[in-house]
């Protein structure tokens, strides 16, 4: 298994088989102060957030832009069109009822805050990503279905190649092994 | 139009406008060009294109004398400057259904005419308008009209052209004329055409040999005869239900089925109105449910063969029970009214009626009808005569006198050519194979003459045993001239150059007696010049009739005959109809009338006032009766009367006369056309020359079979439940009280339905500009159906066919519902017209996804076709269910001719479109524009709808409600006001005024004002 | 089945990766993709403009009747011929007799006006190419709008400098709208009505409401008011 | 695989509170579970039965596309309406799929805001019925229309006309509204699925699945950077979807609650037609499952006591409608206006009591059943009681819509409606489509949700085994937000 940190390193990856021994590790890793470094496992687990010390998203903010601008949207389009750009004498009503667009209102505010939801989460993590370095280690096949990875990455200010890979090794992974780019 | 037919031009009027739909620009625009190519209708909407353009076309041809006849027509009224193209123009002219008159205005769009309306000058009309009439528009331009001279060579047909028909009928005329008319027969319709007449005479004169009969199916003619010897001569009996306090109908449909049923409908509307003073009295004594009977104040229902013992009975009350006092010599009637009073004992209604009478002497009218043997009609002469009403609500006239009665003529005819007296038959009009009495056999007898001329509108069954078929010129297509039933001369000019170079009878008569085919014009022409009175010529057309009435000679009760006659029917042996007796009525088709209007496909498509039938006729049984028969609404049922045999379907009528079976003639054609044949059931199968209007002795038989009836209301067997529920509903929709309760609480109406007060949840704008409303008066409509035609003409409204109606897809746009009431053998009998009553706070607008229907400026709910998309919503919340959907396209696959009826000024709908009454808003855009143009405001009654046009009782009005001086607005706030289905707060545009009835306080009266006898 | 089977470390080597490239146009990618249904539509929109499909449309005549030199050159008044415009709905082709009243003299052996004379002989109509044609389901009155004091020119543009008359406007129902919401630039004196390149002494806005006011000219747009 | 349904073995429905519930059966952990779940889509060739059973419903499918082509080219004529009722079976249909349509966003979003581990087992199965479910609904308004050339109208997009839509009709808000439930579900189960095809593309073993699992996968690589955001995402759009879930059957029910139809015209439709909403929707759910998980093996990750605690809510909607069908009638007594008393007395006693009491049955009566315990766990007792359901909430629609259009205000206008074979070939034919969807989502698509399930397995109690505390983490460290 080549251990030497070449050019075309991307990193090392360390494979646990369980996950509270990941949890364990990424809580070392942190401390360790690595900063370009990632957990890959199957499902959310819950603890490793703060394990790994990733704080809250802005996520949520961007969606309440957008359902505003839903909301404020759908306000002003059922105005414009019903009251004043064809003003329409329907059933005797007035030109513009708020009870009446309630409905179309709501339903384009929930509409434009789930798009927002949908593609800023994507955007955010940077996905779609179809290539990636780690997809070139075999191992990391079974990151999606039964086995737990750290990954810390050559460009990582605190990588010394061989310290790095003893380092995970250390950390009881199963296996660590480097990953060309 | 020579110069068109040397330059090759097809002389056919239609084909020649094909010619230039043929240019390829021109399918362009057929095409369209329209940004939206889905907006482009199917080809439904690109027809009224097509005939703008065709008109347009012809219009300018016109100006320099092309196709339009050589004779001028004079423009009846405000002739534009010139003629535009695009404008519609009107003229007067008249229309004679068996001898019966409607003058008419008729609406002519560059060339081709589009709408029949009354002649509002004329006293018989006075701009109402009969179904028949305004209905021939569709069959002027019927595609199954016959085109072409067909001789039949064994039977089978040969196509000849009109000139070698001419070239052979003239041959044989020649002959004809050399043997003095010997083996000639003429049959002919009835008619009161002066130079029809005149023919005949010159007939008579120069033909000494030929015979002449006439014969109408349905007809007049006990009247007649009953004339003949109450005066000792043929009479004409004239009514006028306008002057008369009460009224006393047995077997008499004054306000349907009579020569002035329109006048007399008018009226007798007059003498409606509560609020204009006094209201008269209705009774009748009738089998059917004719249309005067749903108006009655008090209806008997009797069978039709016991109706004379009733008016005897009448007459004996009167005379022995009340002491009313015959004039001297006619003392020996007392005989037959004591022998009839001991038959049997008065019925509380005829004690009633009797003192009625008794206290209106001088303002009284008892009217019998058609179908009454000649001594009731005696028997009705002679209590007119001692009540005084002679005179005053009843006149006799003269009548030109002919020899048989139709009955008679046609049994005479047939005679004849059965001992094979007849080489030679004209028929002019008339389908005597098809209505002739079945016992003749008449069809066997026309193959065995030798020479058989038929001239008619269609190839029909006649037709098909003459040896030749001659095309009949339309009435819109020719000159003809006439005297109505007030003996008033009337010309009718032709609309429309003839489409297929048809020939009117008179014009056929020229040829048989001069040798030479002269131009009807020509024959009425010089009619016109001998009559007194017609005054000049331009003026006459203009005006359309004569305003000088001819001087009559009074007539004189001829004692005898009278007492003769009355005696003849008193000592009679009394008819006892029953269980082992039934009767079976002819009853003339509301609709079809004899039968020669089966292939009109709107008449066929109009539901029975009544049955609200379409498609179709039926057994009439009632609603006791078929229980006791064991007989339901829609079993086929087989009628035998003596060794005649006919099946027919059963229709359940509330309020039909007991063990009586009512069958309407005309349906059960063979050869009508592709719309006529084969719907209903041939009543003349079961008519004998013997028994022409009522027969007894009939059998039903059940076959275990049945049919299915098309109804535009209750399109299904209704269940208890419903049944319960739509009379305990039908007294708040169409509210009605007596004259009593209208007296005590004028505003009852409005009380009639409670609900919490009326209160929007926003604030309503206020009324500005027009505020176009409408009232129906309840009491005067009596659900005619003149409406509903009319409003089919205005507004392009297509028929659906049986199958759609019975699917509940009609398209009327009008309908008139009717709701019976109380005692289902007995019932009252209420009709309300409803269309869009347009709400102001209109439930259909706020529904619809695309805003395809709202409210313009005037408060009109107003429906834009080419933005409809078809949810078919707001017809689901639309409370009165006025809204009608284009289930396919019913436009489609119309043949070209047949398309010359559209009014260019409504959109023709396309499939998946909604329509509905639009308060004729073409009609208001055009006034609005003209009193714009012209820099004034619109007149009160200067705007009118279709349907208000064509009203005989003028039950409806229209008008601006923001003027507080217009007719409608006062008709609104005034008493009997009231709106349907007012709890919804939808705030109809339209309002009902409550009907009221004037029952006799003598009798007993239930809720609705129908006896409890 | 057992939890073996599908192991992929015994199904040999990973079969595919994605090459490097991709990540490089997931951008434009997701963009194009985000908006090509914005981009059909308003090719749709621009497609289907009166401009792209009516406007411009100059079908030949049967006769080559130059309005050009009728209408410009000699000045006749439109009213001359169509003589509807100001009473009914259609402002009327005129019939050929019109056409003779000068032709019968003037030009009479003229091989253009083969046709006309014809026409004139036969008594059939000359059938004209319809140019301004509204969908069937529009209700156009000349009268309307002439006596109000819309200007020919508004909607059929310089017929004077017409060899051959072109459609002018769109006719769609935006562009009616346009004038009914507000007839100000289009009103003029009644007797200016048939003037070709008309100029008013003032402003048109101060004319167009001046004539607006006077003549209480209120255009609707209800439905009603052209569909029936 | 076993086409009969067979009594299930391991029976987990017994409540003991001392213990977590157990979810998953049969001793799976992350591997055997990933192998099972993944390995019912890689299996070379389908069953045969599955070829059947598409075979059939594809055919059905492609006569629904027959009869709406056949309906277009002649009208609306074709089907039996007329005019009193101007909507029959096609409404009918739209407001039964979309019901139906709601179990799925309800199972993922409410249940999941509500923390109901035991969704996992069927959200993603639910929420892939949803999908279909709504596209067979929208397929009804679409065709419904007299001109379908010129639905697009029904959208705010500029014109020549220079019209727009009318937004206070009801039937503009259900464009919207369905419009937006069907992108949300879409978004919502595209993104639970993305793990899972993550899963499937890293156990590919050909190119072309790998290409295909790969696209779709967007490249996930199981980051728990991603985890975090995609986690909150997901809590979001569970937070978003559960009104959404309300409103949509809300604002359905307002195209006959907004109108003046008697029988229409009735405040309580909004809760009314939601409750019913879930309950068809989880009758679907159930009808389509039980066969899947006995074909398919998967009983011991949808075990019964999904299947009992899914009976539980079917029992309390249930009742929930029949409690609203006792309220219509009590209000319209109350009320007393006449027509309104009429349309139910004519629901119950008119021509169309068939219906009326074909729904009650199967609505109110046949759920009881689930009082009892044996029943609730009996799958067999459960398949057959839901088909009636799914029945009964049909009629229920047809009760609704069909009578109290027959019969209205004027009585001279009343009609009787009758559907003819076109109508009852398109119903047919929306089911046709429905099933091959799903046919084919069970093919080519994770059936289960693993990754969740994987969150509530027995060998993920790990927390215990943590050696230090994981607390809060209050030092720097530049993770990206």
């Amino acid at each position: 298994m080549a251990t030497r940190a070449t050019h075309g390193l991307y990193g090392y990856l360390a494979e646990f088989r369980e996950p509270w021994d990941l949890i364990d590790a990424a809580a070392k890793v942190r401390d360790a102060g690595y900063t370009r470094w990632d957990c890959h496992t199957p499902f959310p687990l819950h603890g490793l957030d703060h394990a790994m010390g990733i704080r809250g998203t802005r996520l949520p903010w961007l969606v309440l832009c957008g359902g505003l601008t839903g909301l404020t949207a759908a306000l002003l389009m059922q105005w414009w069109m019903n009251a004043h750009d064809y003003p329409y004498l329907i059933s005797g009503k007035p030109l513009f009822g708020l009870p009446a667009v309630v409905p179309v209102t709501f339903e384009l505010t929930v509409l434009l805050s789930a798009l927002t939801t949908f593609f800023a989460m994507w955007g955010l993590n940077l996905l779609p990503q179809h290539h990636h370095p780690l997809f070139n280690s075999e191992r990391f096949r079974r990151a999606t279905s039964d086995r737990f990875f750290i990954s810390i990455e050559a460009r990582d200010p605190l990588f010394q190649g061989e310290r790095t890979r003893e380092f995970l090794a250390g950390l009881g992974a199963d296996a660590v092994e480097p990953v060309e780019d | 139009m020579s110069s068109m037919n040397q330059n090759g031009l097809d002389h056919n009027y239609w084909r020649s406008l094909q010619e230039l739909s043929d240019e390829p620009e021109f399918r362009r625009f057929l095409e369209g060009e329209f940004p939206e190519p889905a907006e482009v209708p199917t080809d439904a909407m690109s027809r009224r294109r097509f005939l703008q353009v065709m008109g347009a076309s012809v219009a300018m041809a016109s100006l320099v004398g092309c196709r339009w006849p050589q004779e001028t027509i004079v423009p009846f009224a405000s002739r534009p400057e010139g003629v535009t193209p695009g404008t519609a123009r009107r003229y007067a002219t008249v229309m004679e259904l068996a001898g019966a008159v409607s003058p008419l205005l008729v609406t002519s769009f560059d060339g081709r005419p589009i709408k029949v309306e009354g002649n509002p000058d004329h006293p018989l009309s006075q701009g109402a308008c009969d179904l028949f009439a305004q209905a021939g528009l569709l069959e002027l331009y019927d595609p199954d009209r016959s085109r072409h001279v067909l001789e039949r060579e064994g039977g089978r047909p040969r196509r000849r052209s009109l000139g070698d028909g001419e070239a052979a009928a003239a041959a044989a005329f020649t002959a004809l004329r050399a043997r003095r008319g010997a083996g000639l027969a003429v049959l002919s319709e009835a008619s009161s055409s002066p130079t029809f007449a005149a023919l005949r005479g010159r007939l008579r004169d120069e033909l000494p040999e030929a015979a002449w009969y006439e014969y109408e199916p349905v007809s007049r003619d006990n009247e007649r005869l009953a004339t003949g010897l109450a005066f000792g001569e043929a009479r004409r009996v004239r009514v006028d239900p306008g002057a008369a306090r009460v009224l006393a109908c047995f077997d008499a449909d004054l306000l349907l089925d009579h020569p002035t049923a329109l006048r007399n409908a008018r009226g007798f509307a007059n003498g409606r109105r509560a609020e204009d003073g006094e209201m008269n009295r209705l009774y009748v004594v009738e089998s059917d449910l004719s249309l005067t009977g749903g108006m009655a104040d008090h209806r008997v229902a009797m069978p039709s063969l016991e109706i004379p013992r009733a008016l005897y009975g009448l007459a004996a009350e009167l005379v022995l029970g009340r002491g009313l006092s015959l004039p001297p010599g006619y003392e020996s009637v007392l005989p037959a009214l004591e022998h009839v009073r001991a038959a049997g004992h008065a019925p509380a209604w005829m004690g009633a009626m009797a003192g009625d009478l008794l206290a209106h002497r001088g303002e009284s009218l008892v009217a019998v009808g058609p179908r009454q043997p000649d001594h009731v009609h005696v028997l009705a002469i002679l209590l007119n005569e001692v009540l005084g009403n002679t005179g005053r609500t009843v006149t006799y006239g003269p009548d030109d006198q002919r020899g048989l009665s139709h009955g008679a003529a046609i049994a005479t005819l047939a005679v004849t050519m059965g001992k094979g007296q007849v080489q030679s038959l004209v028929i002019l009009g008339g389908n005597p194979v098809h209505d002739a009495p079945a016992d003749l056999d008449f069809g066997g007898l026309l193959d065995r003459v030798a020479e058989s001329w038929h001239l008619s509108l269609f190839v029909d069954e006649t037709s098909q045993h003459c040896r030749w078929h001659l095309p009949r010129a339309h009435w819109l297509e020719s000159w003809h001239d006439v005297r109505d039933h007030d003996g008033r001369y009337a010309v009718a000019q032709p609309l429309i150059a003839p489409l297929y170079d048809g020939w009117t009878p008179a014009e056929l008569l020229s040829l048989l007696l001069d040798g030479v085919r002269r131009p009807a014009h020509d024959l009425v022409r010089a009619t016109a010049d001998r009559e007194p009175g017609a005054g000049d010529w331009e003026a006459l057309l203009h005006r359309g009739f004569a305003a000088a009435l001819p001087v009559e000679k009074a007539a004189a009760l001829d004692g005898r005959g009278v007492v003769a006659a009355v005696r003849r029917g008193g000592m009679a042996k009394p008819a006892e109809v029953g269980r082992e007796n039934l009767e079976l009525v002819f009853v003339r088709d509301p609709s079809l009338h004899d039968g020669r209007f089966a292939n009109n496909a709107w008449l066929q498509e109009l539901p029975d006032f009544m049955t609200k039938l379409v498609w179709d006729n039926a057994a009439l049984f009632g609603v006791s009766t078929a229980a006791a028969l064991d007989v339901a609404h829609g079993d086929v049922v087989e009628l035998q009367l003596g060794e005649r045999r006919l099946e027919a379907a059963v229709y359940v009528l509330p309020g039909h006369a007991p063990w009586s079976v009512s069958l309407s003639l005309g349906h059960g054609r063979t050869a009508a056309g592709g719309v006529g044949n084969g719907t209903g059931f041939r009543a003349y199968a079961l008519r004998n020359s013997s028994a022409l209007d009522a027969a007894a002795g009939l059998k039903v038989v059940r076959t275990g079979r049945s049919h299915r009836l098309a109804t535009t209301q209750d399109h299904h067997a209704i269940d208890a439940v419903g049944m319960r529920e739509r009379e305990k509903r039908s007294r708040s929709l169409v509210v009605s009280g007596t004259l009593a309760e209208y007296r005590e609480h004028p505003d009852f109406a409005a009380h009639r339905t409670h609900h919490p007060p009326l209160v929007s949840l926003w604030k309503e704008r206020p009324r500005e500009g027009f505020a176009w409303g409408m009232t129906i008066d309840l009491s005067t409509c009596i659900g005619c159906n003149a409406c509903v035609v009319a409003c089919q003409a205005e507004n392009n409204i297509p028929v659906v066919g049986k199958d759609q109606v019975a699917k509940g897809r009609e398209l009327h746009w009008l309908r008139l519902d009717r709701y019976f009431q109380g005692d289902p053998d007995a019932p009252a009998v209420a009709h309300q017209p409803v269309a869009c009553v347009h709400c102001e706070l209109a439930p259909c607008e706020q529904v619809c996804p695309v805003n395809a229907t709202m409210h313009n400026e005037d408060g009109l709910n107003v429906m834009a076709y080419n933005r409809c998309v078809g949810t078919r919503y707001c017809s689901n919340n639309c409370p009165y269910k006025v809204r009608r959907f284009n289930w396919f396209n019913f436009n489609s696959d119309i043949p070209d001719v047949r398309k010359l009826v559209y009014n260019p000024e409504v959109t023709l709908r396309s499939r998946g479109v909604m329509e509905k009454c639009t308060y004729c808003v073409q009609r208001i855009e055009t006034v609005k524009i003209d009193a714009k143009n012209e820099g004034r405001p619109v007149r009160d009654g200067e705007v009118v709808t279709a349907c208000q046009q064509t009203c005989p009782t003028q039950a409806i009005v229209f008008g601006d409600l923001n003027d507080p001086q217009s007719r409608v607005t006062k008709l609104t706030t005034g008493d009997r006001a009231y709106h349907l289905l007012a709890e919804l707060n939808v705030k109809p545009r339209t309002a009902f005024l409550a009907r009221l009835r004037n029952p006799n306080p003598e009798l007993a009266e239930s809720a609705d004002g129908h006896p409890a006898h | 089945m057992d939890s073996q089977q599908k192991d992929p470390r015994r199904d040999g080597p990973d079969p595919f990766r994605f090459p490097k490239w991709t990540n490089a146009i997931r951008l434009p990618v997701t963009l194009a993709a985000a908006l090509a249904p914005l981009f059909i539509l308003g090719l749709l929109y621009l497609l289907f403009s009166p401009g792209a499909t009516s406007v411009g449309y100059q079908p030949a005549q049967p006769v080559p009747y130059s309005h050009q030199l009728h209408a410009g050159l000699l000045g006749i008044d439109c009213r001359y011929c169509h003589t509807g415009v100001e009473t009914g709905a259609a402002a009327t082709l005129p019939p050929t007799s019109v056409c003779m009243n000068c032709h019968a003299t003037v030009r009479a052996q003229s091989e253009k006006l083969q046709l006309v004379r014809e026409s004139f002989a036969t008594g059939m109509p000359i059938p004209w190419v319809r140019v301004h044609d509204l969908p069937d389901f529009v209700y156009f009155d000349h009268s309307a709008h002439v006596r109000r004091g819309v200007g020919c020119e508004s909607c059929h543009g310089r017929i004077d400098k017409m060899e051959v008359v072109r459609q002018f406007a769109g006719l769609n129902m935006a562009w009616c709208l346009e004038c009914h919401r507000d007839p100000v630039p289009h009103l003029r004196p009644e007797d200016a009505v048939t003037v070709m390149g008309y100029v008013p002494d003032e402003p048109q806005i101060e004319l167009g409401r001046r004539l607006r006011d006077a003549r209480h000219i209120t255009p609707k747009t209800d439905c009603s008011t052209c569909h029936r | 695989m076993g086409t009969l349904l067979t009594r299930d073995t391991i029976d987990n429905t017994a409540h003991d509170p001392t213990r977590p519930q157990e979810l998953i059966t049969g001793g799976y952990d992350f591997t055997s579970l990933t192998d099972k779940v993944c390995g019912i889509v890689e299996r070379r060739g389908a069953p045969r039965a599955w070829w059947v059973a598409l075979g059939f419903s594809s055919t059905l499918a492609v006569t629904m596309f027959a009869m709406i082509g056949y309906l277009i080219f002649n009208g609306v004529g074709v089907w039996g309406l007329n005019n009193p009722v101007g909507w029959g079976w096609d409404i009918v249909n739209f407001v039964f799929w979309v019901g139906i349509g709601h179990a799925g966003t309800l199972i993922s979003a409410i249940l999941y805001l509500l923390r109901q581990q035991w969704r996992t087992s069927i959200n993603r199965f639910a929420e892939a019925m949803t999908i279909f479910a709504v596209i067979c609904a929208a397929i009804f308004p679409g065709i419904h229309v007299g001109r379908v050339w010129v639905v697009w109208w029904l959208f705010p997009l500029p014109n020549y006309q220079a019209m727009w839509p009318n937004f206070r009709s009801p039937l503009l808000w259900d464009v919207f509204a369905v419009g937006t439930y069907a992108t949300v579900s879409l978004l919502f189960w595209y993104t639970g699925m993305v793990p899972d095809l993550a899963t499937l593309r890293d156990r590919a073993v050909t190119r072309t699945r790998k290409i295909a699992y790969g696209f779709f996968a967007l490249g996930w690589r199981g980051s728990n950077r991603h985890w975090h955001r995609y986690e909150k995402a997901y809590l979001i759009l569970a937070g978003l979807a559960t009104p959404l879930v309300l409103s949509v059957h809300s604002v359905v029910s307002f195209d006959f609650a907004t109108s003046q139809v008697p029988g229409w015209h009735t405040t309580i439709f909004p809760p009314y037609f939601v409750a019913g909403a879930i309950f068809s929707g989880f009758a679907m759910v159930m009808t389509c499952l039980i066969p899947a998980r006995e074909w398919y093996g998967l009983k011991s990750i949808v075990t019964l006591y999904h299947l009992e605690t899914m009976a539980k809510i079917i029992l309390a909607t249930g009742t929930m409608v029949g409690y609203a069908y006792a309220t219509e009638f009590f209000i319209a007594w109350y009320g007393g206006n006449p027509a309104e008393q009429f349309a139910f007395i004519n629901r119950a006693f008119g021509p169309y009591a068939w219906a009326y009491w074909i729904m009650v049955s199967c609505n109110v009566i046949s759920p009881q059943l689930f009082w009892f315990k044996k029943i609730r766990t009996s799958p067999v007792a459960l398949l057959i009681i839901c088909i009636f359901v799914n029945i009964g909430m049909w009629f229920e629609r047809f009760v609704i819509t069909v009578i109290s259009l027959s019969r209205d205000y004027l009585p001279s206008a009343w009609g009787y409606y009758r559907p003819t074979p076109v109508d009852m070939l398109t119903f047919a034919g929306s089911f046709g489509l429905f099933f091959t969807l799903v046919l084919l989502f069970m093919r080519y698509l994770p059936m289960i949700a693993m990754a969740e399930v994987k969150t509530v397995m027995p060998q993920k109690h790990w927390e215990s085994k943590v050696s230090r505390p994981v607390g809060d983490y209050h030092g720097t460290n530049p993770g990206d937000r």
